[in-house]
């Protein structure tokens, strides 16, 4: 990967002794270690539903990931709330979505989280403070900053984090929007998820600068960089960040290098064409996110072999019950293509609601 | 009643909202300091301060964004487009995510905002300064519109789209700005989708919105001094939700209709209303739908042609001799 | 004559106009490469190289708005949109500038730039990349628009598009990209403006667009077969300049007319040419014109609904026997 | 006017020395005089003619500014192209349009520069390689990229000058061009005009941070800093900026600060509201860039007093006789409304041009 990338000097070396990883109880480390098995393998079962042609789409796999969503999500507090963009299993799962509700959504299903109207892309979970899944490079962003501003708006102390790829810097949208938060102290963390590649364009094609944290300079904004497939690193670092944008009520710009295994999508075969099958298979030996923190949570006693390999096993046959789930579900009755457009419409209970609000002859 | 202006009136709309509730704000370029490019805000943020009266930099995409993130955490957002033309530079944001992302979630969500600026011709400022997009807005479902033709209308119907739970826009229109209309003082609210009949009448139905609606009503009282024609003018007011009803009952009686907008022709709005009233009220209709829309080019910036260009009432009155012929 | 794809045949009037004009040359995302996120621009970066064939990063406004400043000295850029509906982000540089600059230039200027890309629904990818913004397009004067609807066409009305002097726009369809028609090799081009009429018939006029002419034509097999109706389908091709003398006389011999499109119902092309129809042949017509467009919401991802909201051929054949009946 | 904003340490005192102002024969300096003049007056008797009612729309005028556009365009090569905003008559004055064509087009007469079509923020003048006069705030920024794009892509040398002002930095397609142009090399030089205001808002209340060209760094750009109101300074500081991008075939990113003394435009009653008076009167009595430059042709012995006066008085003259030409002119025919939008209308002589291409009723 580059190397005139700027980097801000780490002040710990070992991750695990920061502070914030200190306090993680052996319940919270298992827990961890659950949510990115979990996702790891909910996302290879998706991919084997969608090979065999049972959804369709578009599919992002978050793989090789993982730990950027879950060390994050793990740090959210009563009062944070995360948006990110199409690449979004990982995060839904993290915030603590189901695999059902999950794997329904990816199959058009009425059971899906969004009742199938959102699909891969677009998995919201109010309720868990969970804002999407947006399909438009970069489009979140904005609405990231609105989540922080409505934060600051009702005095609540609390941040957004709103995750990014490194090709969707390059909106005018997230530019406005940086320039936007740090006028007005908007405690917002953009979390740029830097794997390397937008689609088929390495990160040196797609920005003259490849530190793109360092944009937040002109900005005002304050940044740092971190390496995305330790856990424990970005745990420290993403809490760094989001206790600033918290105190301070300012925004931070947090850049996170990381990789994926898959292709852009799934419809991507090219992806072993503009990168070499080596830059995948030394990423995957020595950076592995879910080896690595098998390794350390096995040499730390959190773990033992036989307990690891019970989760995983836990987490696929989840993932397997999902997808029977999904597959035994129904889809959406017609008379739902027109509900959940118009809240007015849907909370019509007494019919008193005036004019027509749909078009068809 | 007092005669007051439809900018007073927009004012009134806004500043009583501010006070019912406190997640009302008002966020746009020059809204606060400098009381807004066309000083409908104007004396809010002496009144209400930075928290509720917000000036942005010259990001629409950004601050729209902004809101529509808000919203989803119960802020109602009103947002001032200088012009309704800026909303071209935060398209993505106003038609993707406003109108979009409550049906995504499966309805587990919804976007509060307003959108509100002015809509028009006819000030002489030239092509990228003149469009009326209400069209584009009804073209997407998941968002509402509305084009208040006059002072009375603009308040009302400007609180119940900030009451509304879904993302609304208000077209309002510069030439109206400084024109007056009865107001009342109590508090009232106009419903979305319910359009307003401005003159009855029994030979011809004009269907209209925003400031055409006054000048058709010009047009009317010419024709029926100079013409002995009795044309019955409905203001539609709200275009998504629309009033299919009134436009349907009234062309029912008269068997004539004549559309006026400013939008551009092609797929304007009176394009889908004519087609809805050839289709609901086929037999009903003793000769075709007629339109006069600005004629179709980019907005010219000479004055006298753009007053040509966009509908004026010897327009309306060809319009209308041609379809009573 | 050979069976070629729609995409192949889109990349051989890319190719071969590429070769014919030093001046032509391919911006957008992926277009070289990774040879196109749907393949369309395969090869083409191998055979041309860095100088005509340009991946862009993600900033669909710059370099749309640099295609066109580009295009005002003599470059003719065809942008690829990877989805029309990113034509959301860059709606501003497309919407204004393209089509305004050589107006408000008084005739000084031109701006030969062709958009090109898929807009269509049923690939259940969602609201956010399933837009069809023809509409939009033919509502801006200035802008030029259209929907091949088979390889042919695409070839045909491509090479016409990179050849004219305004801007174009070339909405193609993901799911017509695999499909294949006759094409023959020599060089021809297909003049923008002109229907063809895909099915003679004499009962009812089919006036569709795009991918719907083909569901269309196949509606009218079965409506010939098994209702013993002679429908006549007419593929308008291009919307805007638009074929209004192939529409009235088929809708003059059949007096009567069922519109076919993709686009939400609200000012969707159809609601024009409704307009049209009924303004231009009130009295041939028999019956109102019905429409067939995407059921009016966002669009669904679920798979079976969203083949149940975009048209097809059982909603074709139910809005044809409602429009006989 | 702000004390945090980066300025680079200029190598020239008095700019009168550069190089590329002692290239400068008596005659261009006094072309140079009779441009400020020349655009002064123009301004002063349009705002007189809109205070009168004869013209309307937007004035958005240029007073204060004069010795920007002069100074850059004075360096325009025959291959070099400029583009700007809607505040253009100073541009426009400055690439050769004359009085008459723009005052005409202010009235909206057929024989304004673009007949009347575009009006006074969209002056257009193509034969002088100036392609406007454009109304949307930075909406000229990716067009001007564009414009250099071409110049390479033909292998021609010479770059495009693309002017916008302090409040356009902060528009999405501004930034994205600017990451484009160093990406891929294009020969174009932003001159930001940064006269303090956007409308009525001071640059510290619209950008987070100050320094606006400093902002090239995020993505490569190289920039620099300059005062508009000795013209000397700006043609050395711009020329500086124009031959880096002719030569290297690179974007230059240069900050020229300035001030206007009018509103924002006409109808911008304001003025004196977010600013002091005194801001206004010290600014003109220190830094008028007419002043200044007559006073240095002066005592260089370019102008006598009497002749700078004879000049002020052609220039007026000059303006007078082009509110008469205006006014005198005809509109344009109604018949005019729809010409000039499709070029394959307007140049459908054999009338063979097949479908409908307006849609009036
Ligand atoms: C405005 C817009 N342009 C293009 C696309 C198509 N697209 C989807 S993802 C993508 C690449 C984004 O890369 P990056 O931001 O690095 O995120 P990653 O996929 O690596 O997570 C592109 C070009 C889109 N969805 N929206
Ligand atoms: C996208 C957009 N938003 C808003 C406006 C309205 N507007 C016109 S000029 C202007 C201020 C621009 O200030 P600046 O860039 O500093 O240029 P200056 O007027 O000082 O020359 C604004 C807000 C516009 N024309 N376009
Ligand atoms: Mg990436
Ligand atoms: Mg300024």
């Amino acid at each position: 990967m580059a190397s005139k990338v700027a980097t801000k000097k780490s002040r710990k070396k070992t991750f695990e002794k920061s502070e914030i990883n200190l306090k993680l109880s052996k319940e919270k480390k298992i827990a961890l270690f659950k949510t990115v098995v979990g996702i790891r393998r909910f996302e290879e079962r998706s991919l084997q539903a969608y090979n065999q042609g049972k959804i369709g789409g578009f599919l992002h796999l978050y793989i090789g990931q993982e730990a950027v969503a879950a060390g994050i999500v793990s740090l959210m507090e009563e009062n944070d709330h995360i948006i990110t963009a199409y690449r979004d299993h990982g995060h839904a799962l993290a915030v603590g979505m189901n695999m059902n509700e999950c794997m329904a959504e990816l199959y058009g299903k009425y059971t899906g989280c969004s009742k199938g109207k959102g699909g891969s892309m677009h998995y919201f979970a109010p309720d868990k403070r969970f804002w999407g899944g947006h399909g438009i490079v970069a489009g979140q962003t904005p609405l990231g900053a609105g989540l922080a501003f409505a934060l600051k708006y009702k005095n609540i102390k609390g941040c957004a984090v709103c995750f990014l790829g490194d090709g969707a810097v390059n909106q005018g949208s997230f530019m406005e929007t940086l320039n936007l938060v740090s006028l007005w102290g908007i405690p917002v963390v953009f979390v740029i998820e830097n794997n390397g590649y937008s689609m088929g364009t390495s990160l040196k094609r797609s920005s003259a600068e490849e530190s793109l944290a360092k944009r937040g300079e002109a900005f005002g904004v304050n940044w740092d960089t971190c390496e995305g497939h330790d856990i424990f690193e970005v745990r420290h670092k993403a809490n760094e960040a989001m206790s600033y944008a918290r105190d301070k009520v300012k925004p931070f710009l947090l850049e996170i290098r990381t990789y994926r295994y898959r292709g852009h999508s799934v419809a991507d075969a090219n992806h072993e064409k503009y990168r070499t099958k080596e830059e995948i298979e030394t990423y995957k030996k020595n950076k592995d996110p879910i080896n690595l923190l098998r390794k350390k949570l096995i040499a730390d006693k959190t773990l033992t072999e036989a307990l690891a390999k019970e989760i995983d096993q836990e987490k696929k046959v989840e993932a397997d019950t999902a997808t029977k789930f999904a597959e035994e579900s129904p889809y959406p009755p017609k008379t739902e293509i027109i509900t959940d457009v118009y809240w007015s419409v849907d909370n019509d209970e007494k019919k008193q609601l005036k004019g027509t609000y749909f078009f068809n002859d | 009643m007092p005669l007051i202006t439809y900018r007073e009136a927009i004012k009134q709309a806004l500043s009583e909202e501010i006070d019912r509730d406190e997640n009302v704000c008002i966020l746009g370029e020059e809204v606060a300091q400098y009381n807004g490019a066309y000083k409908v805000t104007e004396g809010l943020w002496e009144k209400y301060g930075d928290k509720r009266i917000i000036d942005t930099p010259i990001s629409e995409a950004a601050f729209s964004g902004l809101a529509i993130g808000a919203s989803m955490l119960g802020i109602r957002p009103v947002i001032e487009m200088m012009f309704m033309s800026f909303s071209y530079v935060a398209f993505d944001q106003l038609f993707n995510n406003a109108s979009f992302c409550r049906y995504m979630s499966g309805g587990l969500m919804n976007v509060p905002i307003v959108v509100r600026g002015p809509a028009n011709g006819g000030t002489n400022v030239g092509a990228t300064h003149s469009h009326t997009p209400e069209n584009l807005v009804a073209n997407h479902p998941g968002l509402k519109v509305v084009c208040p033709s006059n002072a009375y209308d603009a308040k009302g119907l400007m609180k119940s789209a900030i009451r509304d739970n879904d993302p609304v826009f208000v077209m309002e229109n510069t030439l109206l700005y400084g024109e007056k209309w009865e107001v009342p003082e109590e508090e009232y609210t106009i419903e979305l989708g319910v359009a307003n009949t401005l003159k009855e009448g029994l030979d011809v139905s004009i269907i209209t919105h925003g400031r055409c609606a006054m000048i058709a009503l010009n047009a009317a009282e010419t024709l029926a001094k100079e013409h002995s024609i009795d044309a019955e003018v409905i203001d539609l007011r709200s275009i998504r939700p629309l009033d299919e009803e009134s436009i349907l009952h009234s062309v029912k009686k008269t068997h004539h209709a004549v559309l006026v907008e400013e939008n551009k022709p092609f797929c304007g709005v009176d394009a889908q209303i004519s087609h809805l009233i050839q289709f609901k009220a086929f037999d009903d209709l003793d000769a075709p739908v007629h339109r006069v829309s600005a004629i179709d080019a980019p907005q010219i910036y000479s004055k006298p042609l753009e007053d040509w260009q966009i509908p004026n009432e010897t327009r309306i009155i060809e319009s209308v001799l041609k379809c009573l012929a």
